[in-house]
């Protein structure tokens, strides 16, 4: 149990000297995570709009299609991405694989079914008569969207906090398409806070794991506050 | 401007609007009375194409809305809305009554302002920065007024605008309808429970009852010759007598509950009849009164109820049927009648509108 | 979970293996003979040395099976556990692209750990290293050839230079990365074996007595886990050095590779540096 | 690319034939991922609605933290409850290391939060009248609840199927708590679809990865089908 | 039963109510009126429990309800509440209804047949399976108010329950009410912007004005002798007309727009005073007839305006200052009166009621 104890004592210290391998990794986690993020809400909900106020054959499937993709690990889909950008695959001549690209769309793809999900969730909370005011006040489609979002933004930035959530905790996809690579270089090095994690513990080295985890709440919390601060705009 | 062909509307397998026809002027005030269920809100719906009607044609200045889907929104954008139970955005009160402007791309000075004069309109001026989710139910409804006014839309159409307004608030708001139509000439379609809104306001009155306009016509004619006895109850005649009309001296007659009721105008004997007698018509006297005039009918009966109605009474009387009428406080205390008290009704056979029995 | 009074239920033996011996299914392959003789049930936990280690000194496990002879003496020194033998070794190799940047075929393991990083510092884009960088077995002998060859590894090899990349994950990942990147690695054999069909990557060195892998299977000690289950991890330690199933290790992957993946270490205890003891001297 | 398509041979080969190995891993993971999402759904949902009824201060913070704990890597989660279930940890005498309770016990620690937080927002969605409503019928705490659920079931079964993907699909925990253990009795191992996923890959079987991948999705598909249906009722 | 002594209430800093004080007894009928935004809502959701007070104290049979908060529940089951916007359970018709019922663990038979006993009362007989989510503004009011009584509370809350019902409904309901009250004794405190059924169904009537009941009394009271210039207004009095009182021939006299009005009761001379004249006492004669009996006011002036209200006629004359009677479409037809007619208007000193100005 004293590890833990350790892990915040490290976790302290790591933060108070600004250890700069530990910061670089830090930061390297944000960018890349909140990228994935921004992206995959730049899909998920103009996406999870269109399932929810579309009306197509097959339209309930697909929402059960997308809630079971949530049960999608990241091992495969860092996989499926791999098969992709490796040397042999159809994207190989990107040369993307093991660099920070390919951990944003990794991740992109990784949480894009929860957000797109969640949103889906988030707009069916939405008072029909809401909708149904801003449809007699002439909007547009888009002038539609753009307010039924806005009366739904708690729930959907409820959606983008999970999804950032899942993205930035996440390992399987960021070490097979990332590789936890440690170059001297900021932009060829691709460890992150979960990846680097993941090394500790395989190293044995407990209380390093759990402060790295101590970090990586500490940004998560950061974010949130962000998206809270907005939400209750 | 608003043309309604059979127009048809069936939820699951129960038909609500069974094929409502119609027509709204340019620039009339028309109102849409009904039971409640009886597709007031579903009607206007269906209208400001919120909801696709299963039979029947819906003409906007001559376009059949529901077949032209690529102008819908400009069609839509005509139109403005009063829900029956209006919902605000989760914004300030300034806020929501700009949003119809906004999607038309106003400038803020302009919306600013409008929105300023909207809400003085309303009786809400001040509350601009309010959440608009705290306020009251009247409140919001006006907030809901507002919001559609504010667009100056050619059409407005209104679902109970003043159900949960004060008379204070609904005088007010109902000189802003009045003026809205006689300023800006805008169409009004508005459905309301209270007749007597719909006859202050509308310049015709259509009842929707059982799925169609069981009558459209001026106040005057839904209120003084309902086409049906539905109509008659539902605007409020108090007194509808059934009987058969029997030849009589030359004089038709209606025979109703032993008692013969002369009446201005008939069809032909044996036909079975419903007569209408507005209460306000019908006279009472004490039993030991000088006979009534000459021509009118004249009932004995004994006095069943007298109950509070405003600043009125109204006195029911047992005259084999009931027959109520209605007094001001100040002539009941006069005529010094209570319940049980022997008295005269009277009433003349002008005041007796008779209508078949379908 | 341990020591079980009734006699005709199993007995459990844990076991932590590092990856790379558990991938190449040898554990696989032993423990139902082993299972049959000794009416015993083995649970294999395969984890990085580092966490294998861990679960050692917690006494998680009963058996551990690791090929990192440092960590091990540390082990041992500390009194985490007891009776290790040796059952097997094998060699490293260094691998790399088939037209060989910096040109170190059949040098010397120091030779050409030197060469790499010569010309890697000098900035040659086509010569990059990639290490497993996860204090591994593999990147313990990784280190070991960089101190032979006279350099100081975390102030001259590490962090020097794009050059040279710590992939951070297990032998697979690393041989993918180092495939992908064009770059050299080391790489136990099995491993590299075992994907070599997936690779462009070719054997570069693979001689010198510092590629020498030994694998070992020590008791975790008794005496600072009383309640641990230690007859049958004695068991698994003599079986695995006895001579039938030295004979098996000997033979195991044959069939697949058309070479065996490991050595017994039955009769070689000179060639691989250890006392003859730890070697065929069955635990007491 | 071929993996894909050998991917999808190889489940349907495995679904077929029935693999005895992989459907004792498949049913190993619904058992656990299950029970793990049943218990924190137990504990979730009165404690999310207690949080969002509740009125102590703090409550805001709380819920801060809540959604940051979404961002709890599954590596910190599995290391956090192996501290305390290891031999030398304070529970370590309950000899739950490496088998399918601590795996249980992971998956609910690590799904609980992100549970918790999508019960209250699936609450705050209930229309505030309809709370009053149930208030003015005389509900005891208990009915109030119940009902207000009810009411919120959409949303909170939505959250249900959150949890059960995050927790069949993750590994972190599983591995480092279960062990991926594959011992000759059912009940000793402890190999769930994405350790044994996480262990193909590591092995470079990138198809035997995919198919197993593949099967988790149609359990979660069969999970969620589940769902939708009482959603619906 | 209900006591509330100095009850207030604030929203952030503005408050709502500002010291209710006011006691509705057993079995009786109380309306609350007041204009939108009065805080007849928050009231009776501070009698039920649902918000606290900022100030003062409710008492429910003696106990007060929000300093006993392990009571509260207990005393909460007392009491049944209608919502202004009823919100439905997502869920049938008659799982809506039975809520209440099975809270109190009632018998599985006993529930079917209260709620279907309840459907035929608020006229949804056949509801039963229906999705209580697709009813209609009325149908969804009339379930809400079947929800709340099925359950036989003491006391009886309702915010504006009639509030979307057509005229129809409105009276079935009223006479639920009444059925309730006589039949079971329920103390029944309802808000209601519909003054008429204040007075139609209350036995007392509270105005809640500027946070406070301005008013308190019979449905007789408030509406002939408001307390106030504002209550006077609110209850509909049409002429209020202001003046100041000045002694003469030993009789009080006010003058007004220069003109001299005769009341029965007085304040002192130099008092400012708003008449009250309820308009169905004031009659109005061509200005050519016979003079008006003596002691009566009259006064000429010229017709200013003739405006439908029911099925009378509002008639507006202009006698320096306006006063309005209400007289029935034949009076008016007879009278031969149209805009611009000199007439002369005459009315009782009796039906002239003073109130002093604040
Ligand atoms: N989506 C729906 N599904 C099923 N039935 C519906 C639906 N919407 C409305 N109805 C039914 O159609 C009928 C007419 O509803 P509508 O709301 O138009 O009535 P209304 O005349 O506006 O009544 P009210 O005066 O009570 O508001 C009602 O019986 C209602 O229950
Ligand atoms: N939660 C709140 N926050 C701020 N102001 C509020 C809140 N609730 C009510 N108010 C304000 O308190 C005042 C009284 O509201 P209330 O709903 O009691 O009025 P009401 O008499 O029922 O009006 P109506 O007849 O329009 O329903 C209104 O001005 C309203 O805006
Ligand atoms: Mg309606
Ligand atoms: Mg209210």
């Amino acid at each position: 149990m004293y590890e833990i104890v350790e892990g915040f004592l490290e976790a302290a210290r790591l933060i108070v000297t600004l250890d700069a391998d530990v910061m670089a990794i830090a930061l390297r986690s944000i960018t890349i995570s909140l990228t994935a993020t921004v992206l995959a809400g730049l899909v998920a909900v103009p996406l999870g709009a269109a399932i929810y106020f579309g009306t197509f054959p097959g339209r309930k499937s697909l929402i059960n299609l997308i809630q079971t993709l949530y049960s999608l690990p990241t091992v495969v889909v860092g996989l499926l991405i791999f098969l992709f950008i490796s040397r042999v695959g159809p994207f190989g001549f990107m040369r993307l694989l093991f660099t920070p690209t390919a951990m944003v769309i990794a991740q992109t793809v990784l949480v894009l079914p929860i957000m797109t999900g969640l949103t889906i969730s988030a707009l069916s909370g939405v008072d029909p008569v809401i909708r149904d005011t801003l449809r007699s006040l002439g909007a547009t489609h888009l002038q539609f969207l753009a307010n039924v979002m806005k009366e739904a933004r708690f729930a959907i930035l409820a959606a983008v906090a999970v999804g950032f959530g899942r993205a930035i905790s996440e390992v399987g996809a960021a070490i097979l398409v990332g590789g936890n690579i440690m170059a001297s270089s900021f932009a060829s090095s691709t460890r992150v806070l979960t990846t680097a994690i993941s090394l500790e513990t395989s190293m044995g080295n407990i209380s390093e794991s759990i402060a790295l985890g101590i970090l990586l709440l500490l940004i998560a919390l950061a974010v949130n506050l962000v998206i809270t601060t907005v939400q209750h705009r | 401007m608003i043309e309604l062909e059979g127009v048809r509307k069936a939820f699951d397998s129960k038909e609500v609007l069974a094929g409502v026809t119609g027509r709204i002027e340019r620039g009339e005030i028309f109102a849409v009375i009904g039971p409640s269920g009886a597709g007031k809100s579903t009607l206007l719906r269906l209208i400001d194409l919120l909801d696709t009607p299963t039979g029947g044609a819906i003409r906007v200045r001559g376009t059949d809305i529901h077949a032209e889907t690529e102008r819908s929104l400009s069609i839509r954008r005509m139109m403005g809305m009063v829900f029956q139970k209006p919902a605000v955005f989760n914004t300030t009160v300034a806020e929501n009554i700009a949003v119809g402007l906004r999607f038309r791309r106003a400038r803020e000075a302009a919306i600013r302002e409008k929105v300023e004069e909207a809400l003085e309109m309303v009786g809400l001026a001040g509350y601009e920065e309010r959440r608009a989710r705290t306020l009251s139910g009247g409140e919001m409804q006006r907030v809901a007024l507002a919001r559609a006014m504010v667009i100056e839309p050619a059409i407005l159409l209104m679902d109970e605008p003043t159900a949960n307004l004060d008379p204070v608030s609904v005088a007010t708001i109902e000189d802003l309808v009045v003026r809205i139509n006689r300023d800006l000439g805008t169409t009004i379609l508005f459905s309301t429970h209270d007749m007597y809104q719909g006859q202050r306001l509308a310049h015709r009155i259509g009842v929707l009852m059982n799925g169609v306009f069981a009558q459209v016509g001026t106040p005057r004619e839904v209120f003084t010759i309902p086409a049906s006895r539905d109509v008659a109850r539902f605007v409020g005649i108090e007194n509808i007598v059934d009987g058969v009309v029997v030849g009589e001296n030359g004089n038709a007659v209606v025979v109703a509950g032993g008692v013969r009721i002369r009446a201005a105008a008939l069809p032909g004997p044996g036909e079975r009849v419903s007569l209408c007698i507005r209460s306000e018509d019908i006279r009472i006297a004490p039993a030991d009164a000088a006979m009534a005039a000459p021509g009118r009918n004249a009932l004995p009966g004994t006095v069943a109820s007298i109950v509070p109605r405003g600043p009125f009474s109204r006195v029911t009387v047992d005259c084999g049927f009931a027959l109520s009428s209605v007094l001001a406080w100040k002539v009941v205390d006069d005529l010094g009648i209570r319940e049980g008290s022997r008295v005269r009704v009277s009433f003349a056979p002008e005041s007796v509108h008779a209508v078949q029995q379908e | 979970t341990t020591t079980d009074p009734v006699p005709d239920e199993k007995q459990q033996l844990r076991i932590a293996t590092t990856t790379s011996l558990y991938d190449t299914k040898l554990l696989d392959h032993l423990t139902p003979i082993f299972e049959e003789q000794y009416n015993a049930e083995v649970l294999i936990i395969s984890a990085g040395t580092g966490k294998a280690l861990e679960y050692g000194q917690r006494g998680d496990v009963d058996v551990m099976m690791v090929h990192d002879r440092a960590r091990e003496d540390t082990f041992l020194a500390d009194g985490y556990g007891t009776n290790r033998r040796v059952f097997a070794y094998n060699y490293f190799v260094l691998v790399g692209p088939e037209s060989d940047p910096a040109g170190v075929a059949n040098m010397t393991p120091e030779a050409a750990f030197t060469a790499i990083r010569e010309k890697g510092t000098a900035g040659d884009a086509n010569v990059t290293f990639v290490s497993r960088g996860d204090a591994s077995g593999t990147h313990s002998k990784e280190q070991a050839i960089w101190k032979a060859a006279g350099f100081n590894y975390t102030t001259e090899v590490k962090g020097s230079g794009d050059w040279y990349q710590e992939a951070g994950t297990g032998m697979g990942a690393t041989l993918e990365m180092a495939n992908e990147k064009e770059a050299y690695t080391l790489s136990d054999i099995g491993t590299y074996l075992a994907y070599k069909g997936d690779l462009d990557l070719v054997t570069i060195v693979d001689e010198g007595d510092i590629l020498l892998n030994v694998y070992s299977a020590m008791q975790i000690n008794p005496e600072k886990f009383p309640d641990i289950n230690s007859t049958v991890a004695k068991d698994w330690v003599n079986f695995v050095i006895s001579d039938d199933i030295q004979k098996e290790i000997a033979s195991f992957g044959v069939d697949k590779y058309g070479q065996p993946l490991f050595y017994a270490a039955g009769d070689d205890w000179e060639k691989i540096g250890v006392t003859e003891a730890e070697v065929k001297d069955p635990i007491a």
